[in-house]
């Protein structure tokens, strides 16, 4: 049985993955795409909250919402110009896959030249450790968890009870029927892109202070969390939660167990999963 | 009619084109001998791009400076006054940008010599080099770059021309006994390192020689790219390690530092096999708390305390240190690179001017076997008269500092003992 | 849709002339230059457009494989394992590269490509994943990261002429020359007969095929395995003409490259398309690289493709608009003539 | 004995049927019309007995051979074709190209041969493409043969949708709603069609929401109402039966 310390720590790991995945998973259910660049507005989250708080100098929470509003207003961007375009009838799911993964590339270029190609860290953004006996955690990592919490709260408010978030759910449930009942689908496409690149955007900058900012820190949480979405079931929230949580615990214990096998383990584990249950563990069945 | 005037437009356009290719790449005609001073390029892939690029980017401007201090007077081969050029081209870190990389030192610059760094492309690099006749310094080591183990991949007699650096490994051990002297009495020393550097080989040696010297260890590995080392944090704490050696990994050193903190640690002390890249990178990442008490590579040749160093070169380095302050307007504290660019040079022009020729790649070679250079970092003896073409190990001092609120202190010294 | 409806046929469209000549400029090229750089730019920019091909191919059937850089592994692995460790002489070992690989993409296509769409991708990236992790663990077989050097390929005596590869990079140049030719002849002959037809329909209506009596997973299969087959014979010269292999060399970005290859050189016809678009890009890869600005060539990768894909006519890439200018210069092929069975009853 | 017969087939979508044990006979080369009103599982019929969906509970049998459970490709071997509601064919395709793909059922020569390209396969194909070419003219859109299939008008591309099921040589063919969206000339022409395919011998399934329609043709008729049999005889007397008329009053807008 792993020590505390390991468990609290696989909590901190899959609160990260359970934001990003939430992104994706609204984008997928409404536009009906993977957004593969989603790892890069996760990046350019994290930038975004690193010049606000270090150059800037706005408190940190704050940041987190500026980061969310601007990479959140360049994933509208991005659908308004490029998905919108290509997923019109006539192109195939080919193009817009194309698309957003030349664009990680693009971004990640762009954020080298822009930014620089250097580590950079927000260690000094509430700094501090909380003794809990056995293990201890810091105040960053308590940061993260509640920035969690706040979200799951915030998502479960906006789905269910604002009128943005009917339109959103009528529309992944039956987009054609949902137009007809005046529903704007394209908006709601633009607003849903925007919501989810914002999500990760902010997971990227609550990242920052945890660890640190780098044009490629988007490669890896990219891929662990469409496992964790993939796990779940494309386009279930609930789904989202539970993939996020399972990954990041067997990440962290598999890794205390058997040391640096964890990788291949999880890696087997989608991929048997997926064969037994290709529609994941709360995705609607195919057909 | 029009359309055969097309037709031959295009083949005509087809053929410039490939004419003007061909042209662009191919070598320059040899420049009309100058009189005076003549200049000798030293080619060096380096990671300047992509993820490693702090390697190939933050020593750029020293290393820049040290050449331009050099070359104010030069140096002689029977009588003719020679300078050293250095051209730096991408590598991406990667195999193939490596021999890109080469072949366009070597055939696009013509560079007489190849100053390189990381095993991960070593080979490419060498299977360039090697052909050309082109003399490769890397700073990798025989044994992590040609994996005995192999059956004899490594050949000597099919790679005379590479001169090989420290072998890791034994570079490591070197700093474990340096820890050993800084701290007597210390419980148990943790090692971690990449899985992706786990040679049976070269493991199974530093695990000998540490129980042979008496060091209590344990070793744990991670995987490339890894990011949470709580894990392994809570194995070392749990085996009563209060020192940790990461092999040259900065990534990893400052989570490690940070995390390590983080869960409580703090007074864990935890070393890296290499120098601390940036100050700055580090304090922001770690953060100044968590900061205290890491443990670096420390290769400022002025703080050498036993290894007795020409006190030229010491004042030629302080001075590119200088140069290089100003270029960066700013203060710069990087002095990892002195341990590299200052001695590879080093090393290859007192060959030359032992073997009297700088065009003659046998000669030189023969020269470097086995020779006695006095560089930047003491002397060193080559290993390799007798075996030809054998790896050759720089025996350099294991120097490490140790981070006291916030600034490198001193921390001990260990000069290595030579590898037979 | 990507079912090549914009052709362009070479038969019709371009006069033997051209080809000719163009063949011939490329069949001498070392007479203008035998400078290595230039050749091993050449050299590897064939082999990356063996492997867009098949990516192509498999795309023929309507799936989008994010893993065709994991065959290249394998392919590079098996020839260096066999060479360098068990001392096989080169070019069984080349061969046996290509078979392995493909009997490695049949059984995971077998498994794979049950779930299609988007799953395939995501299963085929994890895939990809899993060859590099075990590539970079399985110390005893694969030497982790430090990874082998390969041996160069055997001389071929032919009478008492001998091609002598340590020689330079010319050998290399012709050897790769026709390992193209052939895999392009391959790939073009399925592509323009009735299986090929056969992957445009499934792609295009899964469901009305499979309803006309076509089994979806046996055509997918036949595309997947040929597409492995191959991609692992150029893995396997690609990495003897680095003369080195490691778990580094086929990441994820490089399945990435393959799929940008594809779009810039357009999905109209199976051959000029990836021929031209590895060329373009791995170039304009070597050249960008150089340049002093870290990381532009990511930027501008990334950028081309966008654009391309936002700027083309709907499924048409950069071949059909050189079919265009085509016919521009030559004129409108003749046009297709009716078989004889409809003259019949025209009254 | 029938030559396609299901017995007691039901269909479960989660909780609600969508038919409820059905019973019925297909004979050889007759016309069957299924009627019934929107939802009333018309077409998850269809799409029962070509293989889309596995019946809940219940058999279909084949010429005295079980196909419930097969997968469409392999019952379609065998002979039951059907046709789709929607015109979307091969994306992309021209007429002539889209008759080639399901033309692909009548070749001999196995994937080597036409890879090759063989004598014997070059002579298969001459034939099949006059095969396809034929068929084109049977439903009266040869002279669209080379345009783009998705170009055509709406009435043509029903048509080639059912050349494109009859050149797969169905021995039953399903065919589902083709009069939707037609006037009433079109219509006519469509039934037609049928008839004449029906005279070739191919036992025909016309799946109708417009009962005129099948007056005019079919030799039995069923009507389904919510997933059940609710009638089974001659269409003149059927559309006296007071439940058909009953099923029928709300929907049926005259």
């Amino acid at each position: 049985m792993p020590p505390a310390g390991i468990w609290v720590d696989g909590l901190v790991q899959s609160c990260i993955y359970i934001t990003m995945a939430f992104g994706m998973v609204l984008v997928f259910s409404i536009l009906g795409i993977l957004n593969w660049t989603h790892g890069q507005f996760y990046m350019l989250g994290g930038f975004v909250v690193y010049y606000a708080v270090t150059a800037a100098g706005i408190p940190f929470p704050l940041s987190l919402l500026v980061s969310g509003v601007v990479v959140g207003g360049l994933g509208m961007l991005v659908e308004k110009v490029v998905i919108e375009r290509l997923t019109s009838p006539g192109y195939g799911i080919l193009s817009v896959t194309a698309a957003t993964n030349a664009l990680i590339f693009f971004f990640e270029g762009a954020a080298g030249m822009g930014f620089g190609l250097m580590n950079k860290g927000m260690a000094t953004v509430l700094p501090g450790v909380l003794d809990m006996g056995s293990f201890s955690i810091s105040y960053q990592k308590i940061a993260v968890i509640i920035f969690t919490l706040v979200v799951m709260v915030a998502m479960y408010i906006v789905l269910n009870r604002t009128k943005v978030g009917k339109a959103i759910r009528a529309t992944s449930q039956e987009p054609d029927a949902a137009s007809l009942y005046g529903v704007n689908v394209k908006w709601v496409r633009v607003i849903v892109m925007g919501i989810g690149c914002a999500l990760a955007a902010m997971a990227g900058g609550v990242i920052g202070i945890v660890q640190s900012v780098n044009p490629f820190m988007g490669r890896v949480p990219m891929i662990m969390s469409l496992l964790a979405v993939v796990i779940g079931g494309l386009g279930s929230l609930t789904g989202a939660i539970v993939g996020g949580i399972m990954l990041g615990l067997l990440n962290s214990v598999i890794a205390y167990s058997i040391s640096y096998y964890s990788e291949v383990a999880l890696f087997m584990l989608v991929i048997i999963l997926l064969l037994i249950r290709p529609q994941g563990l709360f995705g609607a069945a195919p057909k | 009619m029009k359309k055969w005037y097309n037709v031959l437009a295009i083949l005509m356009t087809a053929v410039i084109m490939l004419g003007t290719l061909g042209m662009a790449c191919a070598e320059k005609p040899a420049p009309p001998k100058p009189t005076g001073p003549i200049t000798i390029n030293i080619g060096l892939p380096m990671p300047l791009s992509g993820s490693a690029s702090p390697w190939g980017q933050i020593p750029t401007p020293f290393r820049e400076a040290w050449f331009e201090v050099f070359n104010r007077e030069g140096f002689q081969v029977n009588g003719q006054t020679y300078k050293l050029k250095l051209i730096q081209v991408d590598d991406q870190n990667t195999a193939e940008g490596g021999a890109a990389a080469a072949k366009q030192l070597i055939y696009g610059d013509n560079c007489k010599f190849i100053a390189g760094h990381w095993s991960w492309n070593f080979g490419a690099v060498a299977s360039v080099t090697n052909p050309a006749k082109v003399i490769f310094v890397t700073r990798t080591g025989a044994p992590d770059a040609l994996p005995a183990s192999w059956g004899g991949a490594y050949d000597p007699k099919t790679m005379p021309y590479v001169v090989f650096g420290t072998p890791s490994f034994d570079e490591f051990v070197n700093y474990c006994f340096t820890l050993r002297d800084a701290y007597p009495n210390m419980k148990k020393l943790g090692l971690l390192d990449c899985t992706i550097s786990k040679n049976g080989m070269g493991w199974q040696k530093v695990q000998d020689t540490l129980t042979k010297a008496g060091i209590p260890w344990q070793e744990e590995w991670f995987t490339y790219g890894q990011t949470d080392f709580a894990p392994i944090i809570t194995k070392f704490a749990e085996g009563g390690c209060d020192v940790v050696l990461i092999a040259g990994w900065i990534g990893e050193h400052m989570a490690f530092l940070k995390q390590r903190y983080e869960m409580g640690y703090k007074n864990m002390k935890v070393g890296c096999s290499g120098p601390f890249v940036s100050m700055d990178i580090y304090k922001s990442v770690v953060g100044a708390a968590a900061f205290e008490g890491a443990i670096g590579a420390y290769d400022d040749n002025s703080k050498l305390k036993k290894t007795i160093v020409n006190p030229k070169y010491i004042a030629e380095c302080q001075e590119a240190l200088k140069i290089a302050a100003e270029k960066t307007k700013g203060p710069y504290e990087y002095t990892g690179e002195i341990k590299w660019i200052p001695t590879h040079p080093q090393i290859l022009v007192q060959a030359m001017q032992k073997a009297g020729t700088v065009d003659d790649p046998d000669a030189i070679m023969k020269a470097i076997r086995g020779g006695t250079f006095d560089t930047a970092q003491g002397k060193w003896t080559m290993s390799g008269e007798k075996t030809y073409g054998s790896a050759v190990n720089f025996g350099n001092t294991g120097q490490l500092c140790i981070i006291k609120d916030g600034k490198e202190v001193y921390l001990a010294e260990h000069p290595m003992d030579p590898i037979p | 849709m990507i079912i090549g409806r914009h052709y362009i046929n070479e038969k019709t469209l371009v006069p033997k002339v051209v080809i000719g000549t163009l063949i011939m400029i490329v069949a001498i090229f070392p007479v203008f230059t035998t400078n290595i750089v230039t050749l091993s730019t050449i050299i590897l920019s064939g082999i990356w457009a063996v492997a867009v091909m098949g990516f192509l191919l498999i795309l023929r059937t309507g799936q989008f494989s994010l893993g065709q850089a994991a065959f290249m592994a394998i392919g590079g692995y098996v020839s260096a394992i066999l060479t360098v460790r068990m001392g096989v002489p080169y070019w069984p070992s080349f061969l046996a590269a290509g078979i392995i690989s493909g009997v490695i993409a049949f059984i995971i296509g077998i498994v794979v490509l049950r779930a299609g769409g988007i799953y395939f991708s995501i299963i085929t990236i994890a895939f990809g994943e899993m060859v590099r992790i075990v590539a970079m663990n399985w110390e005893s077989v694969t030497q982790g990261a430090s990874g082998i050097l390969t041996r160069a390929p055997d001389p071929i005596m032919m009478g008492n002429f001998e091609i002598n590869f340590a020689a330079g990079a010319v050998p290399y140049y012709y050897f790769m020359l026709l390992l193209v030719t052939i895999s392009a002849l391959f790939y073009w002959q399925i592509d323009r007969t009735r299986i090929g037809g056969t992957f445009r329909s499934v792609a295009a209506n899964p469901v009305l095929a499979e309803h006309l009596g076509i089994n979806l997973m046996k055509y997918r299969l036949i595309a997947f395995t040929a597409a492995g087959v191959f991609t692992g014979l150029a893995g396997a010269y690609y990495v003897t003409f680095l003369s080195v292999m490691n778990p580094l060399i086929f990441d994820l970005w490089k399945s990435v490259q393959i799929m940008m290859m594809t779009i810039v050189g357009g999905m109209g016809s199976i051959v000029g398309g990836p021929i031209i678009g590895a060329t373009l890009l791995y170039t304009l890869g070597i050249y960008l690289s150089r340049l002093p600005i870290p990381n532009i060539q990511y930027l501008v990768f990334g950028g081309v493709v966008v654009l391309l894909l936002l700027v083309l006519p709907k499924g048409t890439g950069l071949v059909d608009q050189w079919g265009k200018l085509w016919r521009w210069v030559f004129g409108e092929p003749e046009d297709f003539q009716m078989p004889e069975e409809a003259g019949m009853d025209e009254e | 004995m029938p030559l396609l017969e299901l017995k007691g087939v039901t269909k479960f979508f989660g909780k609600l049927a969508a038919l409820e044990d059905i019973d019925l006979q297909v004979n050889e080369g007759e016309i069957l019309g299924i009627v019934g009103p929107n939802g009333s599982g018309k077409t998850t019929l269809i799409n029962l007995i070509s293989g889309y969906y596995r019946p809940t509970r219940g058999f279909i049998y084949f010429d005295g051979r079980k196909i419930s459970g097969l997968r469409p490709d392999q019952i379609a071997r065998l002979g039951v074709i059907r046709t789709f509601q929607s015109n979307v064919l091969f994306e992309g395709a021209s007429v002539i190209e889209s008759m080639m793909i399901s033309s692909r059922l009548q070749y001999k020569t196995d994937e080597w041969q036409a890879f090759w390209e063989t004598k014997a396969y070059k002579d298969e194909h001459e034939k099949i493409v006059g095969n396809a070419l034929n068929a084109l003219r049977f439903v009266n859109i040869f002279n669209e043969t080379f345009r783009p299939a998705a170009a055509l008008p709406h009435g043509f591309q029903r048509m080639l949708g059912i050349g494109v099921a009859l050149s797969a040589n169905p021995r039953v063919l399903l065919i589902d709603e083709p009069t939707t969206g037609m006037n009433h000339e079109e219509a006519m022409g469509v039934v037609e069609n049928i008839r004449k395919i029906n005279e070739q011998g191919v036992t025909v399934v016309l799946i109708e929401h417009n009962m005129r329609v099948l007056l005019n043709i079919a030799t039995r008729v069923i009507v389904l109402n919510f997933g059940n049999k609710i009638a089974d005889g001659n269409p003149y007397e059927m559309m006296s039966k007071p439940e058909v008329i009953e099923a029928y009053l709300g929907t049926e807008t005259v």
